[in-house]
């Protein structure tokens, strides 16, 4: 199945479909999508080789628009989709993307098992710490005071935040990364090291909602790079660094070289032969 | 479909040649005892010596909540001819001891013909099974067994219930020997004295129902699980993601052995989202894929099928059904799914169901329903039971039918160069699906509603185009005679599906006996409905008998929604764990016979 | 049920001295524009003073795939008298621009007697409106609202439509003043003078419908999602735990905010299995709970629905129902969630199935549903729709139905000081229910299939009788005249349920000014099925006409499957999003009348 | 709603029902309801006051053994219920209980999210690395290379099996405690602790699975006592411990103060009022 090399893209507007994206003006997620397209650039992918699998939500659109094959799920299970896509066709590359509600309310199960099994594959994460497609609802990385949703109380839910990426570093994941989207090179840089990645690598991408957390656009001046250039590779002190982090380190936090998870394969055997075990006598 | 070319066959005994001189040919017994008796042991053994001597069988279980241990009974038919139903009452309990036996003594169906074969020293045969009238014979296991070293009960209730019936105590000592000498000789030596203990003692229990002798034949030995799992990878299976639930579990442990030797992939699930998510995945991949689960699995993979109808992703789920609602009751039978099957999925979703008539047709029914959902690229349901699925049959070689999934793939994007239209709008309504890895047919598979292109589209034209041909690809296929088992010709109608039309079987063989023509009916075949056939096959009918297992009429419910029925229509159901037996069917049969 | 105790009224202004000197009662209009045009605030602002004038009304809203801005339609209907249906067609269409109005140019249903007032700056009428016939009037909105210091196009629009429909501009600019004077004085100048501006040029427009005058009375302006929510906490709802989905969310979100203030609690869950099952574990803990979803979620709580029907766990969900399958189109109206709701569940899992017929009723089957649950111990769903939910009403103040949850519980063992029995088998089929705190009643609620005690049972009679008392208790209850809603007496019956009713019974006025008269069945209460109420209902009926908006005539199905039907049945069906509408139902019915 | 003191038992038997448990003789699940009763003893617990919720497997029988209120749910779904529970009824001690595939694999979802929420009740998982009820598949718990079992290939699934405390911890549990079943009267007075703790806290207890694991016997010479007697406080140090750990470390491993989570309240208005938004004019 492989496809003749002039199929390789040769500019960043080559990844782009011709479809609209319904985002709102400014939304962070306009340059994750040219991230994506630079990152597939850099590594010469093939678009009729790669599959990019998503959800639903404003982030979860993304897939559409690139010129790759693409799904576009279910609300929370593109995770499963994905290590479906990859078990099944270990010859394909495939990226898993959506938002913070997508990956880690809804489908925060998909994500720590795909973290524990670790199959190859790529998982970027828009994470603009609220529903944007619902309009305005609090996710699991919104701040416990932020109230300003017709879905939560004045003062704000209460519920802390939780660290998306301390929970998937504890439940296994080989490579750790946040990003933002304000630094769309860096964000290509890193989800092409992510892809390059053998096994599951999760990138976050900081990526503000402008129509519903207007504040967000403000990340810009959070954000700061890691201190090591290096990504931690003991996974109690990744652990540590990740649980006493701010929540705006960028860079490649951690990463090791677990062997990505294959299934197993066994000496073969003709289907037709399979019966043999149930003729009697 | 009758006969040779059938899934599964009833009827004659096969061999011509076969002279059964004696009048039975069919006989039901139960060996029970509480854990660690070794009942399901024993029940083996004599269904190997019996498939051996060229009968058939059917052997289920009944247990109790335990994990290990706890009660259990073996409830096996063996016959001269192919079986497909339990029959009406047990002729031959033999109980090694009495556990809870209270717990199944509804489905041991004893009667005043029946012998129960009981240990004197492990006290009084309960009330609730002497009240049944059975004759009681004794026979000393506990003592007998110790008399012999390493010799343990249940060995000496096989020899007896061997020559009780007629199994030839040669073949299952042969047997014995394949399965323990390997092992251990002495426990080998031991079982062999054991059961020619008990087939000696047996001689002065009176004498009961003894087979017809019937020359060897090739026989298999199969759970309808095992028959679902085989048919899958038949069908052209190479993928499966599952999560397991009784009592489904076998199906999942067959794959997980075969599918790493024929190149395919088994990977166990988180939960059943992940499992139905996973193998759209690889079906979107090009890798045909298929789950197996129970109720509360498929309820929570309803979402997952939706998707898969929307996006045209195909995908086959086999539920073997258990006793519902919830948890309900994880190791009996029921078929009380049947409404999720058909009408479980938010929204206009058309998709395929399929019911399993038997053991073996589990095999054939989830082979074509693979292809099914191959070619009409949608989701197909397979329903079996738990009485199928656990449930070990000796048959008759089943036909391969062949039947392999091809999937209507596209290989370059439109000749004039146009863009790839993944939901093109063809005349069948399936249109031509790109494979990642084809050049230039990219596109984005969606459950939301889209174009011909796959784009996400709210409009009402798009909508109402891609709904009609979403309908239409199923409605219009056409499904040839396999869709359901009819036979017969006569004015009154039996309609039934699953295993119970094992049981319809023979009850109209009987009403045959009794004079009264009764005509099958049995869909294999459940979405999408097929009026005009079903409109054919009642063609002259003019009262009909609904047969099912379930507490809803969930099937007769079906039935009135998409089928004109004519004006007469009796319901026999009643929901799990008790069988519907051929004995009440035949009732209702000579009641409606004789009142229409 | 008609008149002043229906929850939902149609008929004549119910202003006794409303003296409306002109032909017209009612008038269809749309504004188009895209993203930030303010269309909707306009039709806001115009249905307030309508509302104060003493009309009636009903607003929808039509809008693109984009989350903020994108071309977006509001779609207003006024009349003089209760409003329950869109109409048939748009009778003016007001456009500020024309972004993509091909997206939704169905849904606006102009023909040859509508106008459409453009902003000849805005380019050529797109052929799909212009091909209509409709009259084209030209009003510059743009320039008007440029020559204004602050003013908007918008309210050019609003200030013209006023004047062409005959809603008093003073009460205009008086309403403008409540909700912007406040906030910023040049604004509400700048809107004042655009409004008076748009009036003044509506003039030289031609004359349009202009409606009869009403008396203003008391008046409620809610959306169906605000009246479920309304009906949850009259009902008795204290628990609410929920996850937002289109087109569901107003209905959290209101009582997210109305919750902590009656002392209940709301909280948003993870995903759907949480909110259903902490909905669940509320009501095991004796406090009424209830969630509201749409299809997606709706699929995802099926196996938490089966554990209320059988632990017995009273519950509630409303599903907001939307374009199907799949993630379908989430902001468009379908009815095609009935075949899941009425048959999602595994096993035999008797619920209650309720259908709201129009904005206001979405109160009142709200709360009759809650009350329910909680009286028969089970599952109920409130089916509503996105032309429900989303749309706001003008309607007469709904009277409140006063009921409210009533759980039977127990409050101490039974009297012999025997162990308590949660699941005992009552006649009615309800077992007092024990809540946590009460002494000596401790027991564990199951999924399981269980003894009267509680305790698991697979024996076949627990199952037996436990299934027959959650069918019982759900079809022995007596649920009184507002099972349906029923209206004439006709020998040709329209049945339909959901939204349709409103245009159905508007139909069915239309076809008795031709001298037809047309019986209306529509049921609010789906599930139970009551055979011997409809068997009345359908009393002297040769003909029916069923209408729904589905696509694969789910409705049709479901009645076929528990109703006996006269033998003449047609069926009007269409799946979303474009309404059905009083006009095809009218010709549907005349060409009925004059076959039959 | 208080019941008459006279209603809290004296004795361990008093707070067994008259139900036989299912399980294999052997199995570790008899000791940890032994440990219930205990605790619930030494907390002078009232049954009728107490609510004990689970989901599907061997472990989740155990609340009808029990002379509390119950609720044995549906598989993975114990933790939303326990939550509604305590939400609507906070004067209720609440117990949530099951196995590790319950908890782990198909309630992944509800338990990172119980911990981030931090509602006030308690989770104590029967850990025996295995799916005992439906006879022995592996679970997240289950070493990579166990196989012996029907659905696992010769060698194992290569997966390697997380570490739900590590989890928990950085999903937000202000309460991680390990204990052995075999230790009956340490679970009994960890359990009590985790009881009285105010927010979410989660007792993992190694209990084995005589029937499918039988190894697991073994297991009483593999645990051992945690160094420090007293529970590490900071989220960064308790985190780095736990990802070092070797997974038979036990006791209170990890505590702190964070407040339980209880839903917003507003100022009173009555029912009556609340439609007043709806009147117009
Ligand atoms: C089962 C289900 N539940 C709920 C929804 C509604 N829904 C759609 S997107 C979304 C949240 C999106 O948030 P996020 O994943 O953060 O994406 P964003 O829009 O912020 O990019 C929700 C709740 C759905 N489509 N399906
Ligand atoms: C939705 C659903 N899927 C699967 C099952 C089958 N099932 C019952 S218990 C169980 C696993 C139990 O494992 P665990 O939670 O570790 O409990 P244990 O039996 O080991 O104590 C499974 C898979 C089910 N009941 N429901
Ligand atoms: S709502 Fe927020 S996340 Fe969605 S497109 Fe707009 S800015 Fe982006
Ligand atoms: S199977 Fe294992 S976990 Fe279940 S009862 Fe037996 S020993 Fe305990
Ligand atoms: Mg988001
Ligand atoms: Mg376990």
């Amino acid at each position: 199945m492989n496809a003749p090399a002039c199929s390789i893209p040769t500019s960043v507007a080559e990844w782009r479909s011709n479809l609209k994206p319904v985002w709102c003006p400014g939304c962070g997620d306009f340059s994750v999508l040219s991230s994506f397209a630079k990152a597939f650039l850099e590594l010469k992918l093939d678009p009729n080789q790669t599959a990019m699998i998503s959800g639903i939500g404003c982030s979860s659109r993304l897939p559409a628009y690139l010129t790759s094959y693409g799904y576009h799920s279910i609300h929370g299970r593109a995770l499963a989709i994905g290590a479906g896509v990859k078990l099944a066709r270990p010859d394909l590359t495939v990226v898993v993307t959506g938002g913070d509600g997508d990956g880690f309310s809804i489908g925060g199960n998909h994500f720590i098992h795909a973290c524990r099994r670790n199959v190859d594959m790529t998982y970027v994460v828009m994470d603009n710490r609220v529903y944007g497609m619902t309009k305005g609802q609090p996710s699991p990385t919104t701040e416990a005071d932020w109230d300003n949703s017709a879905m939560a109380p004045p003062g704000g839910t209460g519920v802390a935040p939780f660290n998306p990426l301390a929970i998937g570093l504890t439940a296994g994941a080989s490579f750790v990364a946040r990003t933002f989207s304000g630094d769309p090179n860096h964000t290509a840089s890193v989800i092409a090291e992510a892809i390059r990645h053998p096994g599951f690598s999760v990138v976050l991408v900081l990526s503000p909602c402008v129509t519903f957390r207007e504040e967000e656009r403000l990340w810009k001046e959070r954000v700061h790079k890691a201190a090591n250039t290096q990504p931690i590779t003991d996974q109690a002190d990744a652990a540590r660094m990740l649980m006493a982090d701010d929540g705006f380190t960028l860079g490649v936090l951690y990463k090791n070289e677990r062997p990505a998870w294959t299934p197993s394969q066994r000496a073969p055997v003709a289907v037709a032969d399979l019966d043999a075990q149930f003729r009697t006598g | 479909m009758v006969g040779e070319t059938a899934p599964f066959g009833w009827g004659k005994c096969k061999n011509e040649d076969c002279m059964s001189s004696e009048p039975d040919t069919s006989v039901s017994l139960a060996f029970a005892g509480s854990g660690g008796a070794g009942v399901m042991t024993a029940a083996n053994m004599l269904i190997d010596a019996a498939a051996k001597s060229g009968l058939y069988a059917l052997f289920g279980r009944s247990s109790g909540p335990q994990i290990r241990g706890g009660e259990a009974a073996a409830l096996l038919r063996l016959s001269t001819q192919p079986v497909s139903s339990v029959d009406d009452s047990t002729d031959i309990l033999i109980a090694i001891d009495w556990g809870n036996v209270d717990r199944f003594s509804a489905e041991l169906a004893l009667r005043s013909s029946s012998v129960i074969i009981a240990d004197p020293d492990a006290g009084e045969v309960p009330a609730v099974l002497a009240n049944s009238g059975a004759r009681i014979a004794h026979l000393p296991m506990d003592k007998m067994a110790k008399a012999i070293p390493g010799g343990r009960p249940n060995m000496i209730a096989l020899g007896a219930v061997a020559v009780l019936i007629g199994v030839p105590v040669d073949v299952l000592i042969e047997g014995l020997g394949k399965s323990l000498k390997k092992k251990r000789a002495d426990a080998y030596e031991a079982s062999v004295a054991a059961v020619r203990a008990g087939a000696e003692a047996a001689k002065d229990l009176g004498a009961t129902r003894r087979l017809g002798v019937c020359p060897p034949g090739a026989r298999w030995a199969i759970t309808g699980n095992e028959a679902a799992a085989l048919g899958a990878v038949r069908g052209g299976v190479r993928f499966c993601a599952a999560y397991p639930i009784t009592p489904g579990t076998e199906i999942l442990e067959w794959l997980s052995g075969a599918l790493p030797k024929i190149g395919g992939v088994f990977v166990q699930a988180e939960d059943e989202l992940a499992s139905i998510n996973m193998c759209l995945g690889a079906s979107f991949g090009g890798v045909p894929a298929l789950t197996a689960t129970a109720g509360p699995g498929l309820a929570l993979m309803i979402e997952g099928l939706g998707l898969g109808v929307a996006s045209e992703t195909p995908v086959v789920v086999v539920d073997v059904q258990r006793g519902g609602p919830s948890t309900g009751i994880p190791t009996k039978s029921e078929q009380s799914d049947l409404d999720i099957a058909l009408h479980g999925l938010h929204g206009d979703a058309p998709h395929l169901v399929l019911a399993a008539q038997s053991i073996g047709d589990c095999l054939f029914t989830t082979q074509w329903a693979v292809t099914l959902a191959e070619a009409l690229q949608t989701v197909g349901i397979v329903l079996t039971e738990q009485s199928l699925g656990q449930s070990r049959a000796v048959i008759d070689p089943p036909a391969d039918s062949g039947l392999t999934a091809q999937r209507l793939t596209a290989e370059t994007p439109d000749e004039d160069g146009l863009r790839y239209q993944r939901y093109a709008l063809t005349p069948s309504g399936v249109s031509p699906m790109a494979i990642p890895g084809t050049p230039g047919c990219q596109y984005t598979a969606d459950g939301l509603e889209h174009s011909v292109y796959g784009n996400p589209s709210s409009a009402a034209l798009d909508h109402e185009q891609q709904l009609e041909k979403r309908r239409r690809k199923l409605d219009d296929h056409d499904y040839g005679d396999q869709w359901a088992t009819i036979e017969g010709t006569g004015r009154v109608a039996l309609i039934t599906w699953g295993s119970t039309t094992g049981a319809a079987h023979e009850a109209i063989q009987r009403a045959k006996a009794d004079g009264l023509d009764v005509r099958l009916i049995s869909p294999r075949l459940l979405l999408p409905a097929r009026p005009r056939e079903m409109q054919a096959a009642l063609d002259g009918v003019d009262a009909v008998l609904v047969v099912e297992q379930s507490h809803s009429k969930q099937f007769l419910r079906y039935l009135r929604s998409v089928y004109t029925l004519p004006a007469k229509v009796d319901c026999l159901f009643r929901a799990g764990p008790l069988a519907i037996r051929p004995g009440e069917i035949h009732h209702a049969l000579m009641s409606m016979g004789s009142s229409s």
